[in-house]
Formats: structure tokens, C-alpha cells, sequence
């Protein structure tokens, strides 16, 4: 078959964007941690960067695209081990509409998704900073990612059955960030607050570092949103588009609310809402137009502003506030979609959004979503993270938090900067 | 006059200061030290190199105050410093002749 | 339409990596500053993200590319409010040449523009670096983008007056860097000096991050300079070597001189000789070949070495000297092209250079275009600054100086080494 | 001619890319040295990054890619000072399959191959960290990229007499590891050990700029080898996917070993793992498929980790491991595209590896390219070193040493934090 | 012999070394602290959390004299050092038995 | 009690502690410092512009110690300090009055 050059030349370079987020997500939170744990976070990333992939070739892959199109629960073994993998044809890998017109070879499609699922359970690292055993990451990643990782992509991103119940999701407001951010939630309650937390100020140790990695996430996420056009044409145009005005839009409402209330617009504001809108335009990136990304970019910067104070009142220690960002945006840009999504910019979409005079249909289908993803996120980490506390234990030592899991997991540290030597 | 010093774990420096703050200290200085002593260091690997770091991160507080509050401040300090683990420190009282207020040449103890 | 895939797949990339060139230049600029002031620096440029993209939907798009082709001083409203931005066709931006041969979406064509008028004002930070009130930026960097950016841009790119009259602008040679080092020039006048400038020496706190920095200005160059072929091509392909070998040379003769001058080849130098290079093969790019991307970067490296040093001389503060590099640079490539264009590289060149025997038709055509911009940017941005210093202020008060712009302006510190929990 | 659009967006992001990897090897080195040597060792980097494409422009390319297809030892001149590059015909650049085969302008070609040569001797800085005259480097690197790396290149990349043996190297197992790695190993031994090695600790400064450099190599590594197959095709595709799963599994074997034998999962351990599978997939990315890159990574992430301590048992500095990770893995991949070329990936591979039935044919004909490779670039680095050395010296005084690098011999410290104006 | 310990603002070191080297101190040892004092701190903001640090950048410098040079030098280091705004610091004067210089062990007044 | 002090060129570290362990010393508080100095210091450039630079780094040792010890441990220190280059530092003794073990309440010679 002859493969569309400019389209598998997108695919490519947008695989490899989305790979390069991952270390962009650890200098992100690495940045926020105190300097004593700084390692242990880059390392939850770095972790998620190695043995992902091993298990992707072999099952993971699989289990989430194997059987595409099939409207069901999970895929089947039809890759298992790579098989046919470098030599399967686009038009075999699904029936449905998606698939029939892949023009790129399947491996640069398994390879583009392979980032995503390498970047979702990372994201989960920020809420359990600074406390976690690193054997329990260990553990935690592989199975999660077979767990709750594949199936959930399956439904989504393989036509399982949330995609046939009529559910939108570009480029994986539900697969990637409600299902880490519930994730996260689930991870947190088992795991406890970390010590001193929330009376011990505990700043950021670098925050040029969360800059640098807000800025190669920023980057990266074109890749991840345009991308996944999984071709280099209109849709992939506006989706960059709607990327880029969301971020914006998402950071000026963050500082606009931040410099109101708090009297300072900060750079780790910024960052932030920055993300919230990266976040929220996740699964709306190819679906909608015009202006429609400025108010979502908008309206989620002044949420997750908000959402993230939740966690004082609530007491639970999402330390870095994944489930603020990465939950609540993600519900905020599913939800928009239900309201925004319009034909005009991509044919996929058979319901447009409610301001577009589609009605409700495709909102209530998004709300369903949501709530699938999240209710089945959440309690299936709880039964991991159960699972894995009973047996090695989640939590260090409370020598080990003290000292820093930097020299307590790794016989590490972060900056030795004085010399003497 | 006399000099307070003491070398506390990082972690409690909060607590110090406040109890010094509560027995009338106004001011004091903060160091970032390194500390060598019975409580031992750490090992870390690079690339399979063992290294043996005996010196672990302390702080150290001067602070300047009169003679007549030298016991109280001590023993504020000490309570708050103490963990009653290895490694919790030392505090140590030298004599100071003369301080003045840079900004308004106030001496002795108009000057803490 | 048809839209080239290929050719849509690099502008969508060339559009990332441009983006990503503002983060890169707010840790080439921030590792310069001194480390009170490093986020004061990073926010400059981050907001620089964050308020273009939303003004660009809104209004700024349409003001520089409405009514393409018109031979014009501005745009019109054609695309106000993202008007038709996602459903236009090339053929109609524009009738010219350059917009008639256009095979990518608009929305693309608009998201690498955007990409520019991003990074165009915040290469000003670098000038007003430590001082600035960041209320005043915020003021600041809308207005200028609209009455200044826009403007420029629509004279040279969208086939204004200054294309019609035969200048040519590969990359932004004057929509850009002219641009903003006379706009840098106006503000610093303004602002006066750092406390302390130039007795108290204020070295770079972190080369590293500049260095850094440097890294993805280099890389994200080759997207703003071979992306501005608009097609993956053999023009961008010789713009993408035009910029290699520019950026090399340039680092090179700055090495050299300042070995010589100096007694040491430092790593600022180098850097700062790779921009020089960079800079002034900006407006060349496609437009030249053979050796002469070698001749404009050794000259502009020796050229600007020197030019930096003008500063102390008038004794106005370009604290991290984007006048004696940008605009300097900026001006320099843009004669250079009078020399060196060449017809056999671009159709687009109807006048070769000098040195190729194309008489100096061109040359004065690149001195006007290069008066025209430094003065109206110069001029315009002076009153914009004098309006903004008349009514909120542009200058932080001397105790804010002091303790730094980080705390006094973001309520933040960069670094947060020492662990106290 | 009509070039491939795809093809060509995707080599020149490609280029990009690797471009992009020099400054991230500097950052990956950068942080693994003393503070005091931290700027050294990234101008070594940039100084590849502007002295190689001065020279590629002027002879290198020529000597390389020169009279390709020829079976011979060394190019002619016939692109000397540029000449033709901009205007050759890819078809005219050799005759033999390769690159008759060729869609993109050759000076697209040549940028590619032009990032490779910039990388390759950045290579070495690793070896000789914190003690090399920077003067000394400065020279070293013009002649060894004319006398060494030029000539490997044209026997393996441009049809020279290893590629017409029929031995395999898919993006530089040969040509840049083994090379590089080769000559890291007979520039130590000329230069003798930092002072206080082994006994006195000199642990990385600054780990988190190591893992930054990590991630930048890994980035820029789909464009190493997916990129080298000059096309946005399957075998890019293979490639692609190929290095992703090498680079992981090298990252767990290398963490598994360590925390077997050590006890602890480092920082340091998972990137120096995905750099060794990184390493090791280079020459076979584009060679095979299935679970073979998995098998890969695994043995080479073994193998680096005991490799690395060789040099305690010899007594030879190889101070960032150049030696045990680029001579080794590059050698281990070579050998290993012996047992695994598979001719379903590429039509290129005549001889299957042995574990596909191929036979040794393959493995012998990689035997001895490694061999001469490695035996050329160190016998003629030897010489290199030796002349300069009895010359301007290679060794900094050993009060230099001690001060550090970055003041004595650039005037310059990496790190200003504390800040008195 | 006297040890002088200042704790002066950042931004004075440069002039505070230049006065001292006018009154004949020939070395002394820099070290970067924080202080806490009447001068008080700043909010910092992260992500709506406000913190108050109370703690401010100082440099503290210490210098060994002779018992003769002091009034002098702590003379010179006020005058150098005073801005007239709260947080100038302090400097206060201790005794030293004996100082060596390690290089050659020349002692007392020899060796600083 | 005495506090020895000494202030000596970082590479020094490591041997000046061994040898001070060597003569008994259980404990001691390292700092990182510049100093300044008859040693000078150095130029660095930027784009041109040349700072002199007249601190260097140095580490600063503090210990406790018994009375009876000091001159065993000065000397110990001096001559693993010593490298015969100028710059090697000074070290210098002052008079505590009390040193207090924070973990034990221990006093004098024990808390050391
Ligand atoms: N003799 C000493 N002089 C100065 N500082 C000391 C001395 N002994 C210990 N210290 C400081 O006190 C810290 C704690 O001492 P250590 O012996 O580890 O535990 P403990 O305080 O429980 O006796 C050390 O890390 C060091 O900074
Ligand atoms: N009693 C003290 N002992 C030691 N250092 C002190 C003492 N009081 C103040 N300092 C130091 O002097 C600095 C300035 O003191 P502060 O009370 O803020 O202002 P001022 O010097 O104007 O009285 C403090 O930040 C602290 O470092
Ligand atoms: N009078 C002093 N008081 C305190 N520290 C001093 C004094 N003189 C020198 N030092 C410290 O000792 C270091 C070495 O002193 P210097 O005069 O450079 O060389 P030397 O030790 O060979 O005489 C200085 O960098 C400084 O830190």
C-alpha cells in the first residue's frame, strides 16, 4: 500500500513531540517539589518512559487496539508479542470509519499512541510526590497500564463501546486526563498527606525548571492534539489552532483571576493555566472552530483556578495538583465539547454541540463518558493501590520522607554544587 | 553580650525560631551548613560508584543577646530543636564585647 | 481542496518549533539575569504566549494579513473574530504571487504567523530586563502588537507596501528583528538604567539556562526560517542550510574576535555569536546560497561583537543587548541580502544581489524597507511607552529593584534550594 | 525534479532534531561534571555546533559524500566550497541503490548528514571532561572531523568500500558510536587522568540537566535514525519504532541490574540505560522488526552497565563513559543487526541475521566493519592527539584543573545564585 | 586578637569590602546567609497558597584583627554599610586566642 | 571549651576532616564561603565587559572542642590544610562557654 508521505511524516514527527512530553512533565513537577525529592520525580517519569513500552509491544497495544472498531471492552490478542505489528495494513487494523482511512503504516499509528500511554500514567506522578516507595511506582505503572490504561483507550480510541455510544474525544480528555486525574485521586487517598503538609510551606525548589517544562509540554502538545489527525490536513490545522489559542487563553484567565485575588500574577500561575487550557482543548482539538477555543481556554482557566484549592477544603494532599488540572480540565474540555463541537470543522462529528443548535444529544453522550472513565479510574486504582499497599507497601519510611527520596530511593542527589574536589 | 549558636536539623527551624521569637530573641542569622559528626552520612551510587557522604545538611543560627537571657533562649532552643534522634545538634554560647546597629549605631543590647 | 500533505506537515511542525523558540528565548534571556529577576524574565516572555494567540484570533491575524496582497499599510477586518479563518481557501488571502502558490490550510499559514508575532515583542524583554513593572508589560505588549506588529507585518509579509516596492524578507529580518531592537532602543531610552549600570557588575546567573536557551532558539530557527518556504521544497530546504551554516559562522567569528580581543572564547560568546548569525540570515534564508550564508554569518558575528559595546559608549542600558543584536543583526542581514540574493536559489528574487551582479537595485530597496521599519517601530513604540509611563508607570520603585523583580512583582523566587521541611 | 514533500518535511525535521541532540548531549555531559567544569563542557558541544558546519560547507561534505557509490575510501572534491550543492539532483549524487532512490534536494541530504558529523566528535568531550586545554579542542576537532570522520562516513554512508563489503549500519552504529567512542578511548589514554581519580569523589552536579539531556537525546533520536531513512515511509516507520522500544527495555535491564547489584534505581542509571539502547539500536533501527529492538535494548542495557567499570580495572579515565557506552553499544548493536537484519523491514538487507536463518555472513561482514572502524579512529586519533599534544599541549596546568575549566578557560562561571546588587 | 562578625545587606558587600581594605583588613570570609529581624519578610504565592517568608538574603562577613585595628575598621564597615533603612544589620566584635596562617604558621597579627 | 575555626581551600575538605578525626574531633560544622584574601582573585568576561572577581571559594570549618585537644587538632589541621600555595586558609581559636548536646541535654566535653 502506498502511504501518504506527508501524513506518516506528521505522525512521526508529532510521535515523537508527544514522546519528548514525558521529560517536559517531570522538569514540570520536578520543578515544583522541594530539592530533596526532585530525582524521585523526574525517575516516576522517566520510569513510565522505559516500561511502557516494553509491555506496549508485547500486551498493551493489544489489548487496547487489537479488535478495533469492535464497539467492545477491551482488545483482543492479535498482536500479542508484535505480531503482524510492522506489517498489518491501516485498513485491517479496524472496520469502522476512523480506521478505514488511515493512510499512515500501523506502526507509526501504534508508535503515536504508544506516547499517550506512556504519558498518562506519568501524569499521575504529581499527586503522589514525595511520599511514594519507588518500588511501589514499580509495580503500580505496569499494571495500571494494563489495567485501566488499555481498556479505556480501547473504548475511546479503538471504537470500543464509548466511542460507539457516540462519545468525542480528539485527542483523550477522558483516556488520558480524567482516567490519570481520577487516577491520581485514588492514588492520594490511599497514600496519606505528606508530612507537615498543608502547615509546612513546602515552595517550588526551581521554578525555572517548571517553566522550561511547561514550555516543552506546550510544544509538545501539538503534537499530541494536531497529531492525532493522524494526517497533516484541515483538521489537523485547526486542531493545532485550537491548541494553541486554548493554552493562551487558558494562562491570561489563570493570571487575570490569580492577580484579582491573590494580588500577583505568578509564572507558576501562568504554567498553569497554561495546562488547564492544553488540557480542556484535549478532546475538543479537531472537533471545533472559530472563537470556540478562546472560551474554552477561558472558562478552564477560571475553573481549574478554583479546583485546585479544593484539596484544602476536602484535606486530601494532591500535591501537585493533578487532580485540579488534569480531572477537572479534562471534565471541563469533554463537557465544552458537548456544547462547541461543530461539523463544519471535522465530518466525525454527527451531533453538533448545544451553542451550535445540536442539542443535548452529544453532551449527555460526553457526560456519560466522564463518568464511565472516572467512576472506572478510580476504582480500579483503589483496588491496585490496595493491592500493592497490602503487599510491599505504598508509602516510605518517615525517616526516608524526611531525608528526601532522592538519597532514600535512589543514593542520589538532585545538585551537588559546591565542589570539593 | 553573648553569641547563641546553634546547628539544628533543617526541618526544625521553624519551630527554633519561634521559640526563640517566644523567649525574646529579635533577630538572629541563618546558615545553610553541612554537618560532620555521630550521626554518620549516607551512601550514594552513580553509575555504580559508591560514594560515602558523611556530611549532612544542617542550619546554624547565630544569634546575639543579653547576658541576662543567654539560660532562657537555651533552653527555649533545645526544647524545640530536640527530636531525640542522633543527629539533632549542638548549640554553644561564646562571648560578644560589642554590637552595634548598623543603621542607627544603637549598642549592646539596644542593638538586638 | 487539496492541500499538499507534505508541505502541511512541515508548516504544522515549523509552527511548533517557532513556538517553542519563546520559552527558548526567555531561558537564553533569563540565565542572564540575575537570579532575583530570572522569573520577572521568564514572564515577560511567557506572557508574550499567552495574550498574542487571543489578541491574534480576535483582531491581530486580520490587521496583518486582511486584504493580502494590496500593496496597503494594514489589513482589514476580513478575519475579525476568526472570521472564516478555519474555512478559507490560500487562493483567496491573497492574489500575488506568493499567496496564489499557497497549498496549506489558512489556519496553518495563520498559526506559524501567530508563531512571529509571539516571539517579535518578546524579544524586548531582553532590554528592559530587572526593571520594568510588569503591569506595564502587560499594557504594553497588546498595544505594540496592534500598532505596531501588525502594521509591519502587513507591509512586508502580506504584500504591503515595502513587498510591493521590492523589498524582500525571507523570515523577518524587519518584521521582526529590526523591529524589535528598535522598539528596544525606544524603551530603554525611556526607562533608563539599571541601578547600578554599568559599575556594579551584574554577571549571568545561570549560563547554563542560557545556553539552553540558546539550544532551542537554534533549533526552533530552522522552523521560522525553512518554514517560511511555506513548503517542504528546495527553498526550505536552502533556507534550512542557509541557517545552519549562518548560526555556525557567526559563533564562529565571535569566538575568534573575542579570543583575540578578550584573551577567551566564552560560552556567552558563542551563543550569543550563534544568535548574531541567526539573526541576519533571518531575511536571507531562501532567498540565498553557496557560501554565502558562510560570508553573512562570519560578518555578522565580527559586526556584532562590536555592536554590543555601543551601549556603554551612549551609556544606554540594552541590558542584554537586543539592540546590538537584533537590531543591529536584523539590519545587517537585511543589507546583506541587497548583496547576496540570488535568483537561481528563489524565483522570487527579481533583483539579484550586488555580488551576483543584480546591480544595486536591491540594496536601496533593503535600506528603505529597513529605515521605514526601525523608524516607525522606533517612533511608535516611544509613544506608546511615554503614554504608559504617564499613566501606570514603567518603572518599578528602587526598593522593588532591590529586592527584585521576582518577589516585588510575581510574589515568587526562582530557586528555592535549601530545604527547611 | 519533483521531490517528495512528506519525504522531505520529514528529513528536514529530522535534521532539526538531531541538530537539536548536540545541545542536549551538552546538557547530559554538562550535568554530570563539577560545577566548576560545567561551561567547558558545553562549549565543547557548541563549538562542534559552529566549527563542523563552516567546514562541512567548505570540504567536509565533499570528502564524504563526494563520487558516492564508488566503493572507495574517500570523496572527491566535487562539491568543494559548496559548489553544486544547492542545485544537484539527488539522482546525481551516486549511482548505486541507495541513492538512486533519493526524493529529497540534496542539501537536505546534506544537512541531515551534516547534524551527524557535528555529534559524532561532540561525542568524545565526555571522555576527556574536566582537564582537556579548551585551545587543544579547538584544533582537535577540525582535524579529526576531516582526517577521521569524513573518510568513515564515505566507506559506510556513501557507498564506500564497508557498504559495498555489504556490512550494515542503518544511522552510525559505525560511523558515529564506534568512531567516537573508539577515539574517546585513545584521546584519554594520551591525557591521563583528572586529577584525584578515582579516590576522590567527583559525583554529577547536577543531575536534573543530565535528565533534561536525556530528554533531548531521545527526542532527537527519532530523527537520528527514523530520519535516516530518508523517506516518511515504513522503514521510518520500523525505525521509529525500533529505537522507542530499544531505548526503554536498555533503561529497565540497566535499572534491574542496578538494583540487583547496587540496591538502588537511579536517575543517572535510567538515562545512561536509554542512551546505551539508544546507542545500540542506531545501527539496526531501520533493520528489524517484531521484538527484536526489545532484545536489543535488554542485552545492551547488561552490557554498557558492566562495560562502564572497565575502565577502574584498566585505569584509564573515561571520565562520562564514552568508552563503555558508545564503543561498546555501538559495537554490541553492530553485531547484533548480525543475528536480527530482517529483509521484510528493508529490502536493503540481502543477508538476513543469523537468528533468522541468515546465516554468519552478515555477522562477519559487521565484524570487520567494526573492526576497521574502530581500529582506523583510534590509530589515527592517536596521531591527532600526539601532535597537538607535543604541539599546544593537550592538558590544562594542573592549577587550571583545580580552579576549574570555566574560569581558566573561558573567564566564566557556569553559576552566579547568590547575588550582591 | 578580635574576630568582627557583620551581618550587612547584599548590595553593600562591595562597598563594605572596599571601606574595609581602606582601614587595613587584608582578608576576611564571605558567607551568604538569610536573617530574620525587625526588617520582617515578604509573602511568596504559589499556586493561591500564600507563605510568609520571614526570612531576607544578608551576607555576613567575618574578619580577624588585630585588638588594635577594630574601633577602626568597625568604624569604616558602619559607615560603608548604612543605608538608613531597617535590615542594615549588625556587627558585633569576639575575642580570638590565636590565628594561624596555614601556609606559612606565622601567628597573631602576622597572620591575618 | 574552644571553637576552632578554620577557613581552607575546598579540595582540602576531605583530608582536613580525616586528620581531624585522626586527633579526636567527633563533630564539626562545615560551611561553604568566599574569601578574600592576599590569594586575589580572578577576571571573568562577558560579551566583552570584564569583572574582577576577588572572592574565591573557600570551606569553613567549625569544632568544638575540649580545651586539652586544641592544639592537638590546630595542628593536625594545619598540616593537612597545608599546601605551602598562597590562599590555604587561617584557622583560629575562640572561648565557649558552654556547649550543650541538643539530643541529650549533655554538657561540656560530652556533648562534642
Ligand atoms: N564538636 C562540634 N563542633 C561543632 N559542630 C559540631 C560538633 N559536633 C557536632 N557538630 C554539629 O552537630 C551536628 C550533629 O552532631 P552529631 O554528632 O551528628 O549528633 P548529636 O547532635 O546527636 O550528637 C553535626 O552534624 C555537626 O553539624
Ligand atoms: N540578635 C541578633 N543576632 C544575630 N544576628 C542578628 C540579630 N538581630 C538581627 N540580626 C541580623 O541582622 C539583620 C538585620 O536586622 P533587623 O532587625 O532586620 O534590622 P536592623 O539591622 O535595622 O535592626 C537580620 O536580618 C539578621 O540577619
Ligand atoms: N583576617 C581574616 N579574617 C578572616 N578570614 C580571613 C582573613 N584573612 C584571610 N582570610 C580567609 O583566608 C583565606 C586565605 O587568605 P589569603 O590571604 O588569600 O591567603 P593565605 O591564607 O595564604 O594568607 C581568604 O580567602 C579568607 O577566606
Amino acid at each position: 500500500m502506498e502511504y501518504d508521505a506527508g501524513a506518516t511524516a506528521w505522525v512521526l514527527m508529532s510521535s515523537a513531540l508527544v514522546l519528548f512530553m514525558t521529560p517536559g512533565l517531570a522538569l514540570f513537577y520536578g520543578g515544583m517539589t522541594r530539592s530533596k525529592n526532585v530525582l524521585n520525580m523526574l525517575m516516576m517519569n522517566l520510569y513510565c518512559v522505559g516500561i511502557i513500552p516494553v509491555l506496549w509491544v508485547i500486551v498493551g497495544f493489544t489489548l487496547a487496539f487489537g479488535s478495533s472498531g469492535d464497539a467492545g471492552w477491551l482488545g483482543d490478542f492479535e498482536f500479542l508479542g508484535a505480531k503482524d505489528l510492522y506489517s498489518v495494513l491501516p485498513g485491517d487494523l479496524g472496520t469502522n470509519q476512523f480506521f478505514g482511512a488511515l493512510t499512515i503504516p500501523v506502526v507509526v499509528f501504534s508508535a503515536f499512541q504508544l506516547t499517550f500511554a506512556v504519558i498518562t500514567p506519568a501524569l499521575i506522578s504529581g499527586a503522589v510526590a514525595d511520599r511514594l516507595k519507588f518500588a511501589a511506582w514499580a509495580l503500580f505503572i505496569p499494571l495500571w497500564a494494563i489495567l485501566v490504561y488499555s481498556p479505556v483507550a480501547h473504548w475511546v480510541f479503538a471504537g470500543g463501546w464509548l466511542a460507539d455510544l457516540g462519545a468525542l474525544d480528539f485527542a483523550g480528555g477522558a483516556v488520558v486526563h480524567m482516567n490519570a486525574g481520577a487516577a491520581a485521586l485514588a492514588l492520594v487517598l490511599l497514600l496519606g498527606r505528606r508530612k507537615g503538609w498543608p502547615d509546612t510551606p513546602m515552595p517550588p525548589h526551581n521554578l525555572t525548571m517548571t517553566m522550561l517544562g511547561t514550555g516543552i509540554l506546550f510544544f509538545g502538545w501539538f503534537g499530541f492534539n494536531a497529531g492525532s489527525a493522524l494526517a497533516a490536513d484541515g483538521i489537523a490545522a485547526a486542531a493545532f489552532m485550537n491548541t494553541f489559542v486554548a493554552a493562551a487563553a487558558g494562562m491570561i484567565a489563570w493570571l487575570v483571576v490569580e492577580w484579582l485575588k491573590d494580588g500577583h500574577p505568578t509564572t507558576l500561575g501562568a504554567c498553569s493555566g497554561a495546562v488547564a487550557g492544553l488540557v480542556a482543548i484535549t478532546p475538543c482539538a479537531g472537533f471545533v472552530g472559530g472563537l470556540s477555543p478562546l472560551y474554552i481556554g477561558l472558562g478552564v482557566g477560571v475553573v481549574c483556578y478554583f479546583a485546585i484549592s479544593m484539596k484544602y477544603k476536602f484535606g486530601y494532599d494532591d500535591s501537585l495538583d493533578v487532580v485540579g488540572v488534569h480531572l477537572i480540565g479534562g471534565l471541563f474540555g469533554t463537557l465544552a465539547l458537548g456544547l462547541f463541537a461543530d461539523s463544519s470543522i471535522n465530518g466525525l462529528v454527527t451531533n453538533e454541540g448545544l451553542f451550535l443548535g445540536g442539542g443535548a444529544d452529544l453532551l449527555l453522550d460526553q457526560a456519560i463518558a466522564a463518568a464511565a472513565t472516572i467512576g472506572f479510574a478510580f476504582v480500579a486504582t483503589m483496588i491496585i493501590g490496595k493491592v500493592i499497599d497490602m503487599t510491599i507497601g505504598l508509602r516510605v519510611s518517615e525517616a526516608d520522607e524526611l531525608t528526601g527520596l532522592d538519597l532514600s530511593q535512589h543514593a542520589e542527589a538532585g545538585y551537588n554544587l559546591a565542589d570539593h574536589s | 553580650m553573648k553569641q547563641i549558636t546553634a546547628v539544628i536539623k533543617p526541618f526544625k527551624l521553624d519551630d527554633v525560631k519561634t521559640a526563640m521569637k517566644g523567649a525574646g530573641v529579635q533577630g538572629m542569622t541563618v546558615t545553610e551548613v553541612k554537618g560532620f559528626g555521630r550521626q554518620g552520612g549516607h551512601t550514594e551510587v552513580y553509575r555504580g560508584a559508591e560514594y560515602q557522604v558523611d556530611l549532612v545538611p544542617k542550619v546554624r543560627l547565630d544569634a546575639v543577646v543579653d547576658d541576662a537571657d543567654v539560660a532562657a533562649v537555651v533552653e527555649a532552643l533545645i526544647a524545640a530543636a530536640n527530636t531525640g534522634d542522633i543527629g539533632d545538634g549542638k548549640v554553644w554560647v561564646s562571648d560578644v564585647f560589642d554590637i552595634t546597629r548598623i543603621r542607627t549605631g544603637e549598642k549592646g543590647a539596644d542593638a538586638v
